[in-house]
Parts: C-alpha cells; structure tokens; sequence
C-alpha cells in the first residue's frame, strides 16, 4: 500500500530534516537579503543542499542519484515554498535535472547529469517559451547543424535563473517538427542574457535569446518532444508543490495575525466571515496538496494516459489555491498587509508568477477538457 | 444523458491507484459479480419506483453475499476494511449500479449496534436490516434543532417496560418507507443539551408515529416530518447508554463520513463521464454553439479535477482509517467540499442539455435541484466552515 | 434630467398602484393555485391588467397604446417578479406586442397589434428557437410562398405561454438570409402543439411546430431581422427587469427569515458570515437592477450602437444576479428552503428558467466581447 | 498597453446619458479647454515624478480655472453641482489627464472647511490649497484604530495658544509630499470612543512631525506613517468644534464617495478600452492562444458590464445629491463594488500581457499590485458589507 495520502515515516522524517533546514538557513530577513543581491541565491545554502543529496534526490541510484522519487522531490520543494526558498532549485534540480535524465540520451548527457546531480553545476532548462509555458513545449528556438556542428538562433523566452545558471539545457525545433536537446554554455559567443526581474524578486528570471550560438546535442531524437513533456509535467507537479506549500504558510501567517490583530474590542480571528473564508481557504488547499501528491503518486506509479490530466489538475488547483488565498490573506491583514515590510505580500507576489510558470490554470484545464473530450 | 448501461471503464475514475489497484482481487471478485447482477439502469424518477428498484437491488446483493461488506462476517458482511469499502463504492459507481434501500441502517445504525448495541438488538435487528426485509430512518433533526442538534426536544419517558415518545423530527429521509425510526429523544427531563439524551429505536407503523412526507422542490417527497404522539418502543431498544444518547450520536456520526462517503467521488465522475458525452453530442448536433460548448468543456474540466481531489479526500480516509486512525474534523472538509461539487456538477448537467435541461421531471432537472440538499443535511455547509475554522485552525470562537 | 436612477413621481405611482394590484391579486397561495391549472393564468386578473392598461402601457399613443415607454413597462415587471406573476404579460404584452410594433408594417399589423393592446388577444412570440435565446433570433421556421399565400414549417422551439395563446406571431427564413413575421391561427392545420412544462411552474412552456401551416404575412420585408433583434433586446430587458424584482424579493424573504430563525440562542441573523452573504447578494442586485433601468434608458433615448451592449449587460448581470441570490436564498433557509412548500424554491425555479430565456449570460457577454473587440 | 494619447470618444464609457449628454456645454467647453491643455500622457511610474506632474497638472488646471469645480465661485471654485462633477471627472477621463496632486484638500478638508470652518481657516488654507501651492494629508487611522476608527489614541492638549500633539497616524497617503496634516485628536483625556476627538490643522514641516514613508507591495511608498512628538499647532486651527471631531469627521467623510466617486467608472472604462486593444494586438501577434485570448474577451466583457454598473451607481448619487439627498449608507454599496471591481481589472490588465504582465516596475504590474489597496482603505470591503447588512438590509448586530 504505497500513497502519500498517509507519509511513509521516511517521508515523514525527509520532510522534517528539510523543514528544520529551510526554516534556519532562509527566515525571513535571509530571503529578504537575497532579494537585493545580483543573482539572488547565496552558494553556501547551495552547497549546503547539493551536501544532503537534494539535488539528487529524485535520480535513480543507476543514473548516480539519491534513488528516491519526485515525491520526495516534491515534500522538499514544498517545505521550500513555505520559507519562499531563493535558489536554483527548481530550474537546475528539477527541470535540467530531469531533462537531463529523461530527454538526454544517457551517455550523451552522463556528464552534464552528474554535475547537475551533485550541485556543482548550476543548470536551467530552455524551453517552451516564457517560464516555460507557452503552448508549444518546445518554444521558439531553431537549432541548425552544418558540418555537424549545432549552432542555436531565436528567443529562448523568460528563463528562470537565466542569468546565474552556468549551463544552459535548451530544446529547440531541428527542422520542421523535429525536437532536440542541447546543452549551451552561457558564456558562449551568439547568447544573449538580460536581467528581466518579475515582482516576485525572490525568484530570477531572465530573457535569453540566441544567435548562432554553439551547441552540444544530447538526444538522439528519438521521442525527444514526448520526452520534454513529461519533464514539463514533473516541473509543474514541482512548482505545484512549492506552491501548496506557501499558501498553507500564507494560511497559517493569517490564522496567527487574526488572533493577534484586535479590533472592536478583541481578535479579529473571532469574526465569523472572516472564519468562514480562512475555512474555504484551508480546503482549498488541502484540496490542491492532494491532487499535487496524487499528481506525483501517478507519475511515479506510471499511471499512462492519466498521468498529464493529474499534472493538469495539480498545477491548475495549486496556482488558483495559491493565488486565491495569498490575495485573501493580503486582504485580511489589513493594511499592513499590502506593505512590502509585510512577508504575506512576498507570498502574493511569488503566487502570481508561479501560475503562468510551466502554464496557466487554462491551459491546464483546456488538456483536461481535450482529454475527456476524446 | 448517455443511455448505455455498459460497466465503464475504471479510467473514467482517473489514474489508477496502487493502493486500491484495478486488479485487486476484491475488485475483480465483485466487478465479475455485478458484470452478471447488476441491474445497470438509471434509476427512475418516480419515487416510490426508485424505492422499489433500491430494495429489490439490495435484496441482490444480500443474496449475492455483497450487501453491507464492512459489516463483520458474524453479521453477514465481509468484514471489509476501508479500502475494500473504497474500491467496492467504485465498483458500484462503474456499473452504474442502484444505490440501496435501508443506508441509515447499513450505514449508520448498523454499524452503531455492532459498536455498542446489546446482543438482543444486534440479533434482532441486523439480519432484517442487511436484506432490506425491514427498512430504517433516522429521527435526529428537529424544527428547532437543524444546526443547533442539542436543542432537541423530543422526549421519552418510561411506562413500565417500554418508552413513551411524544415530540416532532424532521427532515427524516424516506420514514414513509420505513419499518422502524431511530430517534434521538431527551429521556432526562431536566436535562439540557447534550445531557440527559438516549437513541431509542421506535416502530413507525402504530398510532402514535404519523409520518408526514415533505415535497422537495425536486419535487420528490425524500425527507419527512416524523410526529411521535405517544409512541411506544420497548424499554431494552434503547441503543448505547440510557441518558448517554450524545455519546451514541457521536458514535453514529463517525460513519456518517464512513463508506457511504467513499463512494461520492465516482458516482460524480460517472456522471462527468455522461456531462462529456451530452456535450459532445450537443456540440456536434449545433444544439450548443461552440463558445457555450468550449465554457461547457472548460467548467467540466475543472469539476473533474475537484473529482479528483475528492478521490483523494476519500482514499486518504481510507488509509487512515485503516491504519487505526480517527479521522475526526477532516470530515468536515470532506463534506463541505462534496456539498458544493454535487451542486455545480447538477448545474453544469442540466446547461449542457440547452433549455432542454429545464424540463419538468427529466433527469438533468432533478439532479439539478436535489443537489441542492448537499449543502444542507448532514451539516449545513455554514457548520462545516465554524468546524474548519475553529477546530481545526484554532480560530477564536 | 431624465434618468432612471430617479424615478419620476409619476413612475413611482405606478409602481405604486403596480404593487398593490399584484400583491392583492397573486398572493403565495394564488400563484400556487395557477400552478396547477392547465393554462398557468386566470382570465379575470389578465381582464384587469388590460383595463388598467398595461397590455399597451409600452405603445405609443398614435399607434393606440397608453403612450407610456418600455422604462413603466420595466416598473410592472419589475412588481410582477417580485409576486411571481403567472400570466402572458411578458409573452403578449412585451413580446407579441412589441414585434407588432416594431417589425410588422403599422398597417398589416394594426388589427393585431390592437388585439394585443386590449388584452382581448393572448398572442405569444415564435422566434430564436428555445425561449427565445438561440443563436438565430430568427429561429429554425421557414416561410414559403405559393400563389400569393404563406405556409410555415419547422420546430419553433419552447415556446412562452404556446398552448394558451390565442394568437401565434412568427418569426420564419424566407429563403435564404431574408427573414419576415407571421401571424398564425394557433388552431390551424399544421401547427403541433405540446405542452412542456419547466421546473419553473409559474411559467408556462410548450413546444410548437409548424407543418405547412397557413400564414399571415406582417412585415413587408425591410429591416424585418434588424427590427427583430430590437424586440428580442427589448424583452431581454423585460424579462431582466423581472428577475431584479424576482431577487430583490428573495432578499427580503431571506432577511426575514434570518430575523426570525432561531439557532443557538439568537436570530441566524447576528451571524457575520451570514450578512456578509446578504451584503453581497444586495450589491449585486442593486447592480443589476441599475443595468437593467439603464438599458431602458438607452433604448428610450436612441441610444444607438450602445444598445445592444447596455441590454446584454442588463440580460446577463440580471440572470447571473437572480440564479446566484436565489440558490444562496435556498441555502440560508436551510432545510426549510429546499421544500416545495415554501415559496424560496419557487424564485430559485424562476430564476434558474429565466437564466437561458432571451440569451445566456454567455451569449450576451459574448456580444459584449465582440462589440469591444471592433 | 495603448500608447495614444489623444482624447477618446465619449462612446467608451457606454450610451449617452440623457441627464449628462454628450454636448452638454459645461463638458464642451471642459473638452476644449482639455484638449488645448492636457498632458495626456500616462503618468510617470516613479513616484516623485508623479507626484510632481500631478502638482503641475493640477496648476494648469487652476490657472485655467478648472481645480477644484465643486467648490463655490467665491472660494474659486464653479460651483459645479454633483451631474456637473460626474461629467467634469469623465472627461478628465476621455482626455486620459493626469489625477490631481491635492486630492485630501480639494475633495475633504476643503469642503469640510467651507461648511464647518472658521473664517480665517478657509481664507489662511483654501486659496493655496486649489493652486496645490501648499498639499494636505489625512492623518486619521492609527496602527490600533484602522476599521475601528474610534479608538483613536493621538492626542493634543492646549498649551497656551497652540496645540501640543503627540501619537502615530498610519496609512496617510503621500504625507512626504504634505505641508499639512488634517489630524483626528484626543483632546478631552477622560473621554473615550467617539466623544471628547477634534480635528487640527498640524504643519508637517517641524521637528515634532516625523514622517516614515511605508513601502506597498506595488513598490511605492504611496503611504506613511506620520509620528507625532510634541508638534504644534495655533489653537484657531481647530476645525469644527473643539471635542467635537467626530461630527467633524463625518462632514468629512460624506465627501469621501463625493467628488473623487464619480471618477473611477471613467477611469476604468478607459483602462478597459486600453485593455481590449492590447488583448487585440496579443492575439494578432499570437503571444495570447485563441483559447485564453477569447477567456480574456469574455472576463472583459463582464468587467464591462459592472463598469456600467458603477456609472450607474455614481450617476445615481450625482442625480439624488443634485435634488438634496443625503446619500449615506448607498456609498457603502459603491465603495464595496468599486474596491472588488478595480482589483479585477488590476488582474486582468497584467494576464493580457501574458508573464510581460509580472515584469518589475512596468505599468501593468504596479496597476495589478496598486489595486489591492482599494480593498482596504477608506473602509475595508468587510466594514461596508457590516453596514450593507446591518444598515441597509436591518440584520441584527
């Protein structure tokens, strides 16, 4: 019997470990600093993460990895969510990471895995357009070969990380519908970075476009674009995760300021209409935690057709959740709740990029509605 | 509205759970058994029909050995555990099977005399109550005492050997239909609240019990107002402790949530399964114009994603309860979030049939406005979020 | 200054008189008695509306009518909903009537049109399909012409009052894109007749289909569908001015009974999250009672290609108002308010039927939609 | 987002409205004046340079005698009457101007003055008030007295011919832009809740002021936090009668749906208008996929439709003040229905733009941001549907 409706004790101590970590190494005066700074992640934590195995944690043991599952990957990203976590986690130790574990032959990409695996490179994934969700997985960059050599052109779109990741992991269209995978150093001549920060500046974005740049295929271009969607799928299960994992802090932040904040005559927290939204909050996001581990249970479990629907329905219910009660909770802290010395707004500002982020609810919803049309 | 009545398929329900797998031998054994007994048909509108085909479909399933499998086997159940109710509700939903007769005795009383009853009342009541020989309502809610359930007033006093019941229920669910109405009655007379209560098992058919049923604006008579006017049970068919009637409710109302709640999620995603076909049979007869067909669609996908969070509400009960635990408050959520699905599911299945769906006494109508129940009995929606709010998230009261 | 945003003394009387008329004649317990009769409405009281001269309070006065406009016209709906009037006001009086007026020719309709003003002929409206709502305002009837004579043939859908009425006004296709308006005898050969009630059984439905039925020709084929449309606007903003008294009135039912209903020792009505829903529902339908007497104002003052929005905007703020305060009626009545005894679940039925009558929501805010997209 | 800046025609704010038609020649004349005179550029992102373009944005309407119409002839103002307002702020709409610099003065203090103030008040204050020579902020919310704003804590005491006031304001919009702070006070110690409070005139520019600008999520320091610590004021700068500032307060809060109330429908419905253009120009461009660019067409399309609605609701109050009504508790159904209303929009206006919507300080971001405010302040959307339902509707306390 193996579903995370109920952790396994394992599970449950993963969770806890990371907990205790997020929560030391990145309270709130912490994330606040790393808003400030150019690349917005400090590499000590990096090391430190890369050190307990999460950047691995979701390789199998034959692939050099920790050998655990996206499940596990996912209690990490959303204990990450809670404390709004800055760093490359998601875009090289999820969507790289499993670009290059799924969409990169293995010998191929062997190299570029295991530094991804083991932290010492920092990678982002290049593909589908702006935060990775546009409606074309593959998005808008054309990859040539002449005298086989790869060379890249077009707009790469917003990536996350794009300016401090080290290594660039990029799909590209090699002629008429053909996909590759390509490995590009950023430092490469014919690649162009911009900073482009969202108001979410505890997450860094930026436009990357190239122009005959130099790249290393890593597929053989077998399955590729099939391939980039299960690793779009396990990045939006990710961010999902992530995401369930900051509305519950965003619920829990709200619960502690109503019973603190008094008005009238005594806590706001005893107002029943404002119980009454704090309750359909809490389903809400209980309702999206499970579709987001019922996501991940299927992926692992290799539950087939399903298994985009759940993703679907994960990413869809995370991202309204998320968004719906970080505006609520702005709301319900008053006026101190929309100031910028305020955390919850952080929490507001992270939920409204992360729902286009690896595509809209209504994209989602409309491959839902695709599926059960058939 | 699709009119086959084959067994779908079980990734109508979504992904597969290796919990609860599609193979599982439990599932295999009862999916077989309904393959060859199940009357596969929508039920009829007509209430009393319905009745009919819910009992005579309950008597099939008690012959068949599958009426009440959490019951113990000494009970004649199967002694299925959580997730065997799980994948059985499922299995019920795929065949498109009937609901059955007597689910406050299955679901609720039944299980309450296996916990607390004598061995008189077990032996008395469980048999006829499995194979719907004798049929059973539950009297809890009074005019006054909806939300407010300690407010009770109905009262019953002992003559000799038996109790005198005088006092109004109501909302009772199909007490026309009923044998017997177990009633929660105030028997300490000086009592308040939650004090002084007993759950007494009182025989309809005799003078003092009138049952008045209620027309639903469904247009369905399904609850009744129950009148005790002197009514009179045996002393000994008191269920649980005399003037501990609060305790015995709480016992009761922890099935309340029990398998019947298991099996919510996929009679929905049946019924979403149906929504697509109308839709796309509408779609392609230009009934629907493509905008309302492509909203139609997009509202569908996001119901079958709360389906799916339900299943995983349900399932996550399920394993919880198997492994020992209590699952207390987190029916609240639950219920609450079932009661506003089936609601908008009963929208959207009468909008994708176009005025059509408006008719007088076609399905699309009636599922419409009988969902309309959801929000209220069994908790209102409004009690569910004071119980979310403050027990679970400490909310002052 | 003419606006509706204040009444005039003279519209306030006769809301007024509007009021108590209706209040006197259709009590609870008369609308119920209507319910189960045959045709749904009662001669007399349809004789004493046309003697107070509402059956031509819309027409102007060269025309033969009471020379008021649609805005009183809008106030008698208005009342109507709130009591539940069950009758062929909005069938005759608004419907038939107004395509009188507005498409037959002044003088091949005139006998017609002063049957109609009179209230000495019941005439109802065949046009868009469906309750009037199809995508087609002309429907699926279809017009042809032999030896000067018309037949008509094909489903004209559910149709307002179709078995009582006395007198059937069509719309039909003359061939190709050209459309024209009929009159015909609802008993002649040819026209099928089915009753087909809705849950809403204040209202009477039937279905009607012509088989070469014989046909009076009224228009004289310029702006015939142009002039339609006008009256399918124009009932759209009666049927909208309906549902606002409809809401408006299961509001007040709704605090009364939160007044009086007693549920852990005091009145539902203290309960905050409660009368935040209250609040709500009063915002909205104050909101739509403003689009609707601002799209009777627009239609007034010739307020041109604006009014085809305006009215969409009444049509669907009012549907969406009437459904969403009605369920949330039926809701805070608690058990009480899903029984068929009380009169909350009658408004919820009335609202549910009015939402698709005249247009959608979605098919007015999709006509908003394109007008803001030119 | 459009960049044009010429004037728009009226049809973008819905038909033509007979009480305030469209060649009615107090909007002619304006539309003229405006055409020859407006920026009608978008106003700068930075707030400083806001701020500055709005200060001399609001000179060139005082030199063309344009700021301040509501006010009388003889304080420099029109006299415009309510309808005259409604039209004044749509064309400043249409012609896409800029707002005013000194909104706290022009829309409350000075009509509070006229009404209640001294002589020498309104003739040391209003003149300079209109030309924004010298700007004026609100300082009435305190950190523990925001939706219960009668538990105020500043308080003056009389020192010879000055006040002495010491205590925290919060929330006072732009007073690092303010010459004077309007001030609710505490001037009777012994008195609590509502009695015992009078309204000053404080200058900002003195050691006893401390103004602390509080950044907003949106990135603007648009409200502050003004410390009070023995700062002084005359003793005649008491407006309205001393300990009686909160009958004050009330003058001035019947202006607060005044004047400013009837802007924001214009406003919105030119934003609207912008965003219809940019959701057209996505979908041509094919940044936005036919599916989520039709989903965007139809949120459009409603949040038009309440658009209408709330011209509606400002024409209503601008025709009943017009003929001498007290507006009162009505103003708690727009202020609900504009703040819910305006945060839509705000999410709209940054989803036409697709994730260029979120990018860091550009004009669709800071609009969505920004609008979160309108919820909260004057009177959070939770104190108006308090006064909705006990007020309006008459539910019990």
């Amino acid at each position: 019997m193996t579903t995370t409706v109920k952790l396994s004790s394992e599970q449950e101590e993963i969770r806890g470990v990371a907990r205790s970590f997020l929560e030391s190494r990145f309270p709130s005066d912490k994330v606040r600093d790393l808003m400030t700074t150019d690349d917005g992640f400090e590499q000590d934590a990096w090391t430190e993460i890369a050190d307990l195995g999460w950047t691995a944690i979701a390789i199998p043991e034959e692939r050099g990895g920790a050998g655990y599952t996206t499940i596990e990957r996912c209690l990490l990203l959303e204990e990450m969510g809670r404390v709004l976590y800055s760093g490359p986690f998601l875009s090289s130790a999820v969507l790289a990471a499993d670009a290059l574990l799924l969409v990169a032959d293995a010998e191929l990409g062997a190299a570029a895995l295991a530094a991804v695996a083991d932290g010492s490179v920092r990678a982002t994934l290049v593909a589908g357009g702006d935060l990775l969700g546009g409606p074309d997985p593959v998005g808008e960059v054309v990859a040539t070969e002449a005298e086989g050599a790869w060379a890249l052109s077009g707009d790469g779109g917003l990536v996350l990380d794009g300016l401090s990741a080290q290594q660039l992991i990029v799909a590209a269209r090699t002629g008429g519908a053909g996909a590759g995978l390509f490995a590009v150093e950023p430092g490469a001549a014919g690649v162009e970075r911009g900073n482009a920060p969202t108001i979410d500046e505890t997450r860094r974005t930026a436009t990357v476009r190239f122009e005959g740049a130099a790249a290393t295929r890593l597929d053989r271009g077998e399955r590729t674009e099939e391939a980039l969607l299960e690793v779009l799928d396990r990045g939006a299960v990710a961010i999902a995760a992530e995401m369930v994992g900051g509305a519950r802090r965003a619920i829990e932040m709200t619960v502690a300021y109503m019973e603190e904040r008094e008005q009238f005559g005594g806590p706001i927290g005893r107002f029943q209409a404002l119980k009454h939204r704090l309750a359909d909050l809490h389903v809400s996001v209980d309702g999206a935690r499970e579709a987001v581990y019922g996501a991940a249970d299927a992926v692992e479990s290799g539950a087939g057709d399903a298994v985009p629907m759940v993703v679907a329905a994960a990413k869809s219910s995370a991202s309204d959740s998320y968004a719906h009660t970080t505006a609520e909770a702005v709301q319900l802290h008053g006026g101190i709740g929309f100031t910028e010395e305020h955390d919850i707004g952080l929490y507001y500002k992270r939920a409204l990029v992360g729902v286009p982020t690896l595509g809209t609810p209504l994209t989602h919803r409309g491959r839902i509605a695709e599926a059960l049309d058939a | 509205m699709s009119t086959t009545t084959k067994t779908l398929p079980s990734s109508v329900l979504g992904p597969e759970i290796s919990a609860a797998p599609d193979d599982h031998p439990f599932r295999r054994e009862f999916r077989d058994w309904l393959a060859a007994n199940s009357p596969a048909r929508p039920e009829p509108l007509d209430q009393d029909e319905k009745f009919a085909l819910r009992r005579a479909w309950q008597r099939t399933l008690f012959e068949g050995g599958w009426a009440g499998p959490a019951w113990p086997e000494e009970y004649g159940g199967r002694g299925a555990g959580p997730l065997h109710q799980f994948m059985y509700y499922e299995e019920l939903a795929l065949a498109r099977a009937p609901y059955i007769a007597n689910t406050p005795g299955i679901s609720l009383l039944g299980p309450t005399l296996i916990q607390v009853g004598s061995e008189e009342l077990k032996s008395r009541f469980l048999p006829v109550m499995l194979s719907a020989e004798e049929i059973f309502s539950q009297g809890f809610s009074e005019p006054n005492a909806g939300s407010d359930l300690a407010a009770i007033r109905a009262r019953a006093k002992r003559d000799g050997d038996e109790w005198v019941i005088d006092g109004q229920k109501i909302w009772t669910t199909w007490a026309q239909y009923s044998d017997y109405c177990f009633v929660l009655c105030r028997t300490d007379p000086e009592s308040e609240r939650h004090r002084g209560l007993t759950l007494l098992i009182c025989p309809v058919d005799q003078p003092g019990v009138t049952v008045r049923p209620i027309e639903q604006i469904s247009g369905d008579p399904e609850f009744c107002e129950v009148f005790f006017d002197g009514a009179r049970c045996p002393a000994e068919w008191a269920v649980g402790g005399v003037d501990d009637g609060w305790t015995t409710a709480m016992v009761l109302f922890q099935f309340e949530r029990g398998d019947q709640g298991f099996t919510d999620h996929s009679r929905m995603l049946v019924r979403l399964h149906e929504i697509a076909a109308t839709l796309r049979e509408g779609a392609a007869a230009g009934s629907l114009d493509p905008a309302g067909a492509q909203q139609a669609r997009l509202r569908l996908a996001g119901l079958w994603v709360r389906c799916q969070q339900l299943r995983r509400f349900n399932l996550r009960v399920a394993v919880r309860q198997e492994s020992g635990e209590q699952i207390g408050m987190e029916g609240s959520v639950v219920n609450l979030f079932w009661g506003e699905l089936e609601r908008e599911i009963g929208e959207l299945g009468s909008e994708v049939h176009g005025a059509a769906g408006l008719l007088l006494h076609t399905e699309p109508s009636h599922e419409l406005l009988a969902a309309r129940a959801g929000t209220i009995h069994s908790g209102t929606s409004e009690i569910q979020r004071n119980i979310i709010a403050e027990r679970i998230l400490g909310l002052p009261r």
